[in-house]
């Protein structure tokens, strides 16, 4: 049982490399209860190789993951993700052949087993938590067509949803508003800002304008390595962060 | 309740179709019943296939084993309970004398019994399915891996009937028209009937269980397996229970369909389960259109008729129509015949030939979105 | 020529699959002898001439579709009689439905016996026709006489059964078998074969051979290079191999090696060599005739003689009256007996270098066939009688 | 001491048959994640290369270089195999990249047709027509590349594909006239006759090493060092690398990614003709020679690991050995005071069929504990 206090998520001495090339290097990084936190870095820092250490889709090589006090290491995906972390995908991946809601019911449904799915129906709590979250990411009136014919923004937001509706306590979200327009974006930063402290929320971005309106705590990886934490402000006035980051914006942003 | 007058013309068919299945026997000679009855057997199979292939993304290519095992299971009970065959010595069925087998293999006694036959056709099937599926599965082997394991499964099962003998005749395998079941002659019209409704039931009876199963949320399971395994995962699913079962249910379904195919033919034998049976198996759902399943029944109906009529007119040319179907349908028409009904092919035709002026505006639009929204 | 009316037969064989290789050879040779059989005035019956027209039907190589199209000739087509089959296999497939429908089944091929059906007439040899004699012959006269024996066969039915019957007629010559193997239909892989081989025969001896098709070809390719020829004592009795298999092994492969057949195109009689130019004349200069060929040619003319006798096309009346009918065949005169088989007359051949065959013995005239084996334990003292309705299928001599 | 020898040399000799047939199959999933299976009868066209070479050989002028024809008929069969594939890929293959099952189901439908076209074609035909296709395709090229580039491109093409229709015909022609055999369509199988060099055994004492293994097994390792240098050597394999390892960035290098692929392609369907000369001078050559070698060789490639050249030639190897150890029974050799429960077991595993049977159960095993196969690749891109 984690003590009252302890961190949430803490990863120790994380090291993964892909035939020699070292993507994560000794990462530490501890989260909080509750706490919403962005993690930015330049392309190639090891951002989503370390949301794939954390839902189990790549082993690291050394270091331990431990989530509520109980390590990960050794657990397939889908039993970190009915441990309670919820992960959203770079670019929007939700069902395309089936409606919205299909999408969001599949998320919510519990247990999440051959004979669950064909033995009970959805609650009423569950049907119910489906609809407020077809309001809160705007698409009830789309909730019967297919997923594949929603806009851009409308995907990413289904994916948002369908990770919220499973009240999972962690929820990792890489990139959620790329692509998205400005009033989309802004939309997207309530939305997260509204779901930490029920929940723990990680987001990756290298939006810096969205970065800065989640007024959050700020973790900076560089190559596969925390460079430093702190807000936004602390952060963007780290020498180290101004070199790495406009160095290696400049040379490889297009 | 506006939906009970678009039920009408639905209700008429139903009741039109089932006065056909009725007063067919005595419309067609006994000959084409029987290949009728054949031939909705194999429906059958397809839908199993369409389940794991069209729903899940699995393409098993291997299918004939859990056929051929569904009509070994039921042949065996009518050669252990064939009164007035003629019989090897021990009162052991016919064949087992030209080996000089004594004793009948252990594997057969409980064939004795009819409802454990009945059990058997499906559960023996779906058992080996299982087991395959989750050994393959759990390691998350799929695509092609998938394919070609099945298929050299087909072959090992292949190469085991075949060589066996002793145990189960090899390859001639073993014959039904002249056994009896409930005191009629397999072969004979009578029986052969029976057998036709029975298996226009069983086929209407599985097209509802898979239509349950796949428009419910385990369907949509299966299709997010099919269209992006690793997203299902992050959601807490775990793939292999599911994969698992349907390959089971797809085992079991072409154990019944065998089971039917091998009394209407009258023999079940090794070639069950050579390859390019179990790929013919997939080209009908192919052709008629994966992921419908009236496509894959109507596939593999039709399929066959044609080759039954082809094969009879003109015997070298069956294997030139087949493979250009398969290039046809798998380059061009993705979705099979069905699906290109309804993703509107007709139309599309039309407007290509210049019979009719394209329509390509808003409205059409929006009216096509909605109907996708309704179905 | 003017005929009273048309009758049409049934022909069923593979011409498509693995097995159209051959069978359609059989399905060439019954059309070739209808055409005969209408250029000199037809089938009559009942003082009316009958032109034959066939009706062909493809068995694909594929047991139950030789079940299939079998009931679809005698149902939906009604055929009098339906002339087909090459493998044991698609044999029993088939006989259920002609017993269940009381129909009539020509069978032409060389088979393993065990089987005496009131609804199939066989043409082909008996094992006392073919194979007995040859296994005979390897053990007494051939060059590695008195040697021991390995058998080698395809797996299925005819090679087990054949087997059976050689390791009892051994047994009872006092020969030896020293190993039998077989290969899978479909694979080609003989080398561990031959490793057994090798191992048992280490100098030299008779292989009975009863593979099929395709395998053949590896078999005898890799025998000679691994130096089991019949330079160094390796003699391989074959049972499948006849003029049209040497045409697409390589006679370079076969040469001195022996076979066992009632019909050679060597024969060198006018029925013999007239069957053979006929045969050229009407499909090719570089065509070769062989034993099942001759069998299939055979029962067309049986049946015609068979239907007149009977002066019908009922298939009971002409089942009757075939008993006891002659013909004089391109081997020799053959005559059907009451078990639904003909009596025909063996010989033993070598392959010569130019892709044909040396006959080194005859036997003296026509050999009764047996349909239940005399040396099988579990078939001793059977046999078959369908002109006596008390005996029938099996009774005790 | 002979006994492990000749078990060696068996398993060897089995797989080395395995190998080659499987070498292009390999190269065109492990490179391409294409599942041809149609490879089986790219090997058929192979062998019916070879039954022809050897036909024309047997003719006077040629008859004394008899004995050499197998080396003629090695080039001509890549060549030959290697157009056939050339032409699927940029017909068929091409439209169905990232959909690896549809192209499963495509390449079984080129194979009926193949299958068939060699049953219905005469020989002397389907000569006439590779022949014509050959030179038709590879006429520009070669012209601009000796003379060259043209001012008017479409005369070229236009001019080379007359004269290979023209050389197309006559060919068949002569074919026709002078090889009668060649002349008729045949479902049957066709003979072809090793050179007697290549028939006999090389004797060894008491062991005799049949030479067309040998022959086989050397060309095997030759293909295998041939492919070897020209995917880590060459200027075209360093491409198909880049390409298979990053197509978008390929692309962009400028590297002609659909020349790539059509060549990785033809090159993995030549191999197959290459294997259909080989495994002509062991069995025979017929419609359906390539449905016997296709299994095994999809065998061949999943044991050994997608993409892994190392991985192909021990899975075929071990494969080899283990059908020569099994089938041929040599376990009751090896341990000739086995008990006799463990003896019956054996015995009963001990035939060609069964052998088959236990190795795939083998097979289903390692692959629960090596699920990408023995040598798998590994990678970012490894399972997505």
């Amino acid at each position: 049982m984690p003590t009252p206090g302890s961190p949430l998520l803490e990863l120790v001495g994380i090291s993964v490399s892909f035939d020699g090339f070292l993507a994560l290097k000794n990462l530490n990084l501890q989260l909080a209860a509750g706490e919403l936190r962005a993690v930015i870095g330049p392309n190639g820092a090891g951002k989503t190789t370390f949301l794939d250490v954390i839902t189990g889709k790549v082993r690291p090589q050394a270091g331990d993951v431990y989530f509520r006090g109980r390590s990960l290491l050794g657990c397939n995906e889908h039993q970190i993700a009915r441990l309670g972390i919820g992960r959203k995908f770079q670019s929007p991946r939700v069902f395309e052949q089936l409606s919205v809601q299909e999408n969001l019911s599949l998320a919510v449904s519990e247990p999440k087993t051959p004979m669950g799915l064909l033995r009970h129906h959805l609650t009423s709590t569950q049907r119910q938590r489906i609809h407020h979250l077809l309001d809160v990411v705007n698409l009830a009136p789309r909730a019967q067509h297919r997923a594949g014919s929603l806009s851009h923004g409308q995907k990413q937001w289904l994916e948002i949803g369908m990770l919220v509706v499973q009240a999972p306590r962690l929820l990792l979200v890489d990139e959620p508003v790329a692509g998205l327009s400005d009033g989309e974006t802004e939309r997207t930063a309530d939305l997260l800002k509204s779901l930490a402290g029920d929940h723990t929320v990680l987001v990756i971005e290298h939006d810096m304008e969205f970065i800065r309106r989640l007024q959050t705590r700020v973790t900076v990886l560089h190559q596969g390595q925390v460079l430093c934490e702190g807000s936004m402000d602390q952060v963007q006035r780290d020498p180290r962060v101004v070199e790495v980051y406009l160095g290696a914006s400049q040379e490889q942003q297009p | 309740m506006a939906n009970i007058r678009s039920r009408w013309p639905q209700l008429l068919l139903g009741v039109v179709g089932l006065a056909l299945v009725v007063a067919l026997p005595s419309l067609v000679s006994p000959f084409r019943l029987n290949l009728l009855g054949r031939y909705l057997s194999l429906a059958i199979v397809a839908l199993g296939i369409d389940l794991i292939w069209g729903y899940t993304g699995l393409l098993s290519l291997g299918q004939g084993i859990f056929f051929a095992l569904g009509g070994y299971g039921t042949a065996m009970h009518l050669q252990l309970n064939c009164h007035g065959c003629s019989r090897a010595p021990g009162g052991l069925p016919e064949f087992f004398g030209l080996y000089g087998v004594q004793q009948l293999p252990w594997f057969w006694e409980p064939f004795h019994s009819p409802w454990f036959t009945l059990l058997a056709i499906g559960l023996v099937p779906a058992a080996v399915a299982g087991l395959l599926g989750f050994l393959v599965f759990r390691n998350r082997i799929k695509g092609v891996y998938f394919s070609i394991l099945t298929q050299a499964a087909l072959l090992v099962f292949f190469n085991f009937f075949n060589g066996q003998q002793k145990l189960i005749n090899g390859t001639n395998g073993l014959k039904t028209d002249l056994t009896r079941l409930l005191g009629l002659m397999v072969g004979s019209d009578t029986m052969q009937r029976y057998l036709f409704w029975l298996t226009v039931l069983l086929a209407l009876l599985t097209w509802l269980l898979c239509r349950w199963l796949v428009r419910g949320r385990f369907g949509h399971a299966l299709l997010a397996i099919r269209d992006d395994e690793a997203r299902l995962r992050c959601l807490g699913y775990n793939p292999t229970p599911f994969k698992t079962m349907v390959f089971a249910l797809a085992g079991a379904l072409a154990g019944i369909s065998g089971a039917l195919y091998t009394v209407q033919s009258g023999i079940v034998s090794p070639q069950f389960m050579a390859a390019p049976f179990s790929i013919e198996m997939v080209i009908w759902v192919a052709v008629g259109g994966r992921g419908t399943l009236w496509g894959a029944m109507a596939g593999a109906l039709v399929i066959n008729m044609g080759k039954s009529l082809i094969s009879e007119a003109w015997p070298q040319t069956w294997l030139f129509i087949q493979g250009g179907l398969f290039l046809l349908v798998v380059t061009t028409l993705q979705g099979g015949v069905v699906g290109w009904f309804q993703e509107g092919g007709p139309r599309r035709l039309l407007g290509r030939l210049g019979l009719r002026p394209r329509l390509s505006t808003y409205p059409a639009l929006a009216l096509e979105t909605r109907q996708e929204g309704e179905d | 020529m003017e005929f009273d009316d048309t009758v049409a037969v049934g022909i069923l064989h593979s011409l498509s699959g693995t097995m159209a290789i051959s069978e359609s050879t059989l399905s060439e040779v019954e059309k070739m002898a209808i055409g005969e059989i209408n250029a000199s005035g037809g089938v009559t019956v009942d003082g009316k001439t009958y032109e034959v027209t066939w009706i062909e039907e493809d068995g694909a190589s594929d047991w139950p579709t030789f079940a299939e199209k079998a009931k679809k000739l005698i149902d939906q087509d009604q055929v009098p009689v339906v002339f087909g089959g090459w493998t044991s296999a698609s044999r029993k497939a088939m006989l259920p439905v002609f017993e269940a429908k009381d129909a009539f089944l020509y069978y032409p091929i060389q088979y393993e016996g065990q089987e005496c059906s009131r609804n199939i007439f066989y043409t082909g040899a008996t094992p006392n026709q073919q194979a007995e004699p040859a296994v005979e012959f390897m053990f007494k006269e051939s060059p590695v006489a008195g040697k021991p024996f390995f058998l080698v066969g395809s797996d299925y039915v005819f090679p087990r059964t054949s087997n059976t019957i050689t390791k009892a007629q051994l047994a009872s010559l006092g020969g030896q078998v020293v190993g039998e193997d077989y290969l899978p239909l479909g694979n080609t892989e003989v080398a561990p074969i031959i490793a057994k081989i090798k191992k048992a025969l280490p100098d030299g001896g008779a292989i009975i051979n009863t593979l099929n098709g395709d395998q053949n070809v590896a078999f005898f390719k890799q025998m000679q290079s691994a130096g089991l020829t019949p330079d160094n004592d390796y003699y391989v009795m074959s049972f499948s191999i006849a003029e049209v298999e040497i045409d697409t092994i390589g006679p370079e492969y076969l040469a001195d090696h022996f076979a066992a057949w009632n019909f050679f195109q060597a024969i060198d009689t006018p029925a013999s060599q007239k069957f053979t130019e006929s045969f050229k004349a009407m499909y090719g200069e570089d065509r070769v005739t062989n034993d099942p060929m001759e069998s299939a040619y055979n029962m067309v003319y049986l049946w015609k003689a068979g239907v007149e006798k009977a002066n019908s096309f009922d298939d009971n009346l002409v089942r009757e009256a075939l008993i006891g009918v002659t013909f004089d065949a391109p081997q020799g005169p053959i005559e059907v007996m009451p078990n639904h088989h003909i009596s025909q007359t063996v010989r033993i051949g070598q392959v010569t270098p130019d892709g044909q065959f040396a006959i080194l013995s005859t036997s003296d005239g026509p050999i009764s066939p047996q349909a239940w084996n005399q040396f099988e334990p579990s078939s001793k003292g059977y046999a078959c009688d369908w002109s006596d309705p008390d005996k029938g299928e099996k009774y005790l001599l | 001491m002979t006994l492990f020898f000749e078990s060696l040399f068996n398993g060897v000799a089995i797989g080395s048959v395995l190998l080659i047939a499987a070498l292009g199959l390999a190269i065109v999933f492990g490179l391409m994640g294409v599942i041809n299976l149609a490879h089986g009868e790219l090997m058929m066209l192979g062998a019916y290369t070879t039954y022809v070479v050897q036909s024309i050989f047997k003719l006077p002028p040629l008859e004394p270089l008899f004995g050499a024809y197998i080396f003629v008929a090695v080039v001509v069969a890549f060549l030959v195999s290697g157009l056939v594939g050339l032409l699927l890929e940029r017909s068929v293959i091409r439209r169905l990249y990232g959909r690896p099952l549809e192209t499963l189901l495509a390449t079984w439908g080129v194979s009926l047709i193949l299958q068939q076209f060699v049953r219905t074609v005469p020989l002397a035909w389907s000569t006439g027509l590779w022949l014509a296709a050959l030179l038709g395709l590879a006429g520009p090229p070669v012209v601009n590349r000796l003379w060259g580039p043209r001012q008017r491109p479409w005369l070229l093409r236009l001019g080379s594909w007359a004269v290979a229709m023209a050389v197309g015909v006559v060919s068949a022609a002569w074919i026709r006239g002078t090889l009668p055999k060649l002349a008729r369509a045949s479902a049957r199988n066709v003979d072809v006759t090793a050179p007697r060099w290549l028939r006999g055994g090389l004797d060894l004492g008491d062991w005799t090493l049949p030479i067309p293994r040998l022959v086989i097994i050397g060309l095997t390792i030759l293909a295998v060092l041939a492919v070897y240098w020209f995917l880590n050597r060459s200027l075209w394999g360093l491409r198909i690398r880049a390409v298979t390892q990053n197509r978008a960035m390929g692309d962009c290098l400028g590297i002609p990614t659909q020349a790539v692929d059509a060549l990785t392609f033809a090159m993995g369907s030549g191999l197959a003709g290459v294997a259909g000369v080989a495994v002509s001078l062991l069995g025979s050559v017929g419609p359906n020679v390539g449905g016997d070698y296709i299994v095994g060789c999809f065998m061949v490639v999943v044991l050994g690991g997608v993409g892994s050249l190392w991985g192909a030639v021990v899975a075929a190897a071990g494969i080899g050995v283990l059908t020569d150890v099994i089938g041929a029974g040599r376990l009751l050799e090896i341990w000739p005071r086995m008990p006799a429960w463990l003896q019956g077991g054996v015995e009963f595993f001990a035939t060609t069929s069964m052998a088959r049977v236990l190795i795939f159960a083998l097979i289903v095993v390692v692959l629960q504990v090596r699920p990408a196969g023995l040598f798998p690749q590994r990678g970012r891109m490894a399972e997505t």
